[in-house]
């Protein structure tokens, strides 16, 4: 009983906490467009404004892909006020695969293991400073995520 | 109950460096069964919510497209030895896991 | 002249025939020296690694957290787990099993039979009223990887003892290895010797030397833990050659000669491969 | 019967009645074939490691015959033993040369 007590108490105290905290923590995953099967969709859903390409982004990934159902991808950049770091597969049958979403604690630098059906750009689109930022590269893929 | 989630992480002055496993089928939808040829339905972690002593410092919203027995890694600033930090998921069948370590 | 003849043919013969064990494996050393003079053989442990700059790069950030590490957990809980009589896995087991793997697989004397670890595990269940499990996948590979794991960085020292019937399995396996086999008619040998390091379609072959010091292995194609067995038989499927059964006489016979091969190379089990 | 058969229908007569008694196999046929392959296919693997083929190439011949395709079914079943053959006749011609490839 006790024990059910301090549970609840903490509890309301945790969500007393979650209220103090900013709003953009609490962004919803966006589950329509990881539903989405076309990248440019995603790319006009996900992102409310102009991309540019940026030189200030580091996407580190293989030329060619040792097997597609373990990718590794590492975006890292030195642009200021990053807000979210998106991994975008363009030939995946749902294109958006991961979006990171970062506190002014974070240092922008995540990495993740991605499946690729088959050969593909892969791009990165990073949020700072309320504007998006982006990196692309191609990947070959010679055995496909999905079978082999 | 999901599988446990293993974290690795260590200070560098005041930089954690996280690196997170978490034991996962990760099915897409899309793969057959071999041996039944049924298609094996949608079974992926969702949301994975990264807190440092209790605040968040990273949230990571995934789609099909990652790996099986997924792997992430991310960097905090404002860390020391002795600080919790707690990994938990969520899939889309609502299964969760939680996993807390200190750092070193 | 023709005695002299006949005293090449005696001794080709006999270097054909009479090669110890030993001598093979400082012949195959002298082969892959030659093959890549500017490489580190200790580097083979790592298979194709050792050879495709790009895939070592991939591979290595698997290994920054690779995927057999939730494997290793469950290996040693089951490992630590008592059988329904009490005994446990460490009762059966030299040094309570923990960092043994380089010493197998082994030659029983009392039955003649190889024993590789695996077999080993099983028979440890087996004695002890619990059924044995799957060979390929799932609860052995992790008690398999557990035992590995607890042996990395110890030297391979398979022994062949001074029996017949050791190193008659020895020869079986060593035979084996050179034929070829399956409709596209290769031997482990075309792919693993004369191709170490070349492409096959898109992969890089890995080299015989240190094919056994870092099994089970977590493939990426799995998607799981395999054993070398399931590797053996996947090989052979390759070559369109018709597998024979995980743990069969002539696969134990092969990872005997196979892993003698690797002899005083670093046990580095076990491994993620793509 | 009439004295003049339209040419077409002689020609399908002629054609059907050549199918049925002349080239093509039935079921006994296409039954024995199998027999024999399994048995080839049998010796075969007591003395060497098959093809894969073998097995696959059997394994059609008998879906033919249930399917009624007889001639296919004994080309399969000839096939599948042909294979088993040939797996034997690499193992001998191997069995005298495997050793050169041995390192020294």
């Amino acid at each position: 009983m006790k024990l059910q007590r301090r549970a609840l108490v903490k509890s309301l105290f945790t969500a007393a906490a979650i209220l103090a905290v900013p709003r953009w923590l609490f962004a919803a995953r966006p589950d329509a467009v990881f539903d989405l099967k076309n990248a440019e969709a995603v790319l006009g859903d996900l992102f409310d404004g102009t991309i540019t390409e940026s030189d200030q982004i580091t996407l580190k990934i293989p030329d060619i892909a040792e097997n597609g159902a373990v990718v590794p991808v590492t975006v890292s950049t030195d642009l200021p006020d990053v807000e979210s770091i998106s991994v975008i597969v363009d030939n995946n049958p749902t294109p958006l695969a991961a979006m990171f979403e970062l506190t002014p604690q974070s240092v922008p630098d995540v990495s993740i293991r991605i499946k690729m059906g088959e050969s593909s750009v892969v791009r990165t689109v990073v949020k700072a400073g309320g504007k998006f930022y982006s990196a692309s590269k191609e990947v070959k893929v010679t055995i496909g995520g999905c079978g082999g | 109950m999901g599988s446990p989630i293993k974290i690795k992480a260590k200070v560098k002055g005041d930089v954690a460096e996280v690196k997170v496993l978490m034991p996962h089928p990760m099915e897409s939808g899309v793969r057959v069964n071999a041996d039944t040829g049924e298609v094996v339905p949608k079974h992926y972690i969702q949301e994975v919510v990264c807190k440092h002593n209790g605040n968040v410092v990273t949230t990571a919203f995934w789609g099909t497209g990652v790996s099986k027995d997924p792997y992430m890694a991310f960097k905090f600033t404002g860390a020391k030895a002795g600080d919790k930090l707690e990994v938990s998921w969520r899939d889309n069948t609502g299964d969760t896991s939680v996993s807390e370590v200190e750092l070193k | 002249m023709k005695s002299l003849l006949i005293a090449c043919f005696l001794f080709v013969v006999t270097a054909n025939v009479y090669a110890t064990p030993e001598q093979d494996r400082l012949a195959l050393r002298e082969f892959f020296t030659q093959r890549f003079p500017d490489l580190d053989l200790n580097e083979m442990i790592n298979g194709l690694y050792a050879f495709d700059e790009g895939a070592r790069e991939q591979w290595l950030e698997m290994e920054d957290f690779p995927p057999y590490e939730i494997a290793i957990d469950k290996g040693e809980e089951a490992f630590n787990t008592p059988f329904a009589n009490g005994k446990s896995y460490a009762d059966c087991f030299e040094n309570a099993g923990i960092g043994i793997r380089q010493n197998y697989p082994r030659f029983d004397a009392g039955s003649g039979e190889i024993i590789t670890l695996e077999y080993a595990i099983n028979q440890c269940r087996t004695d002890n009223g619990e059924a044995p499990l799957p060979w390929l996948t799932g609860q052995l590979a992790d008690i398999s990887a557990y035992m590995a794991y607890t042996s990395r960085g110890n030297t391979m020292n398979v022994v062949i003892p001074d029996d017949p019937r050791a190193l008659a399995a020895y020869e079986a396996g060593k035979e084996y290895y050179y034929t070829r086999r399956g409709q596209l008619e290769f031997a482990c040998e075309n792919c693993h010797m004369q191709s170490a390091g070349m492409l096959l379609r898109a992969d890089t072959l890995s080299g015989m030397l240190g094919q056994a010091t870092h099994w089970p292995v977590y493939r990426s194609k799995w998607g799981e833990i395999g054993t070398l067995h399931k590797r053996f038989m996947e090989c052979n499927a390759q070559v369109r050659a018709k597998p024979y059964e995980a743990q069969s006489q002539i696969y134990r016979e092969l990872e005997y000669f196979l892993s003698y091969m690797s002899n005083g190379m670093e046990l580095n089990g076990p491994a993620s491969r793509r | 019967m009439k004295r003049k058969l339209p040419a077409l229908a002689i020609t399908l007569l002629a054609g059907l009645m050549i199918h049925v008694s002349g080239m093509a196999a039935d079921a006994t046929e296409s039954g024995a074939a199998i027999a024999k392959a399994k048995e080839t296919i049998r010796d075969a693997e007591s003395k060497v490691q098959l093809w894969t083929t073998s097995d696959i190439l059997l394994q059609d011949a008998q879906n033919a015959a249930a399917a009624g395709d007889f001639d296919l079914a004994v080309a399969l079943a000839n096939e599948a033993g042909l294979h088993a053959e040939l797996a034997v006749a690499t193992a001998e011609k191997e069995k005298q040369v495997w050793q050169k490839s041995v390192p020294k």
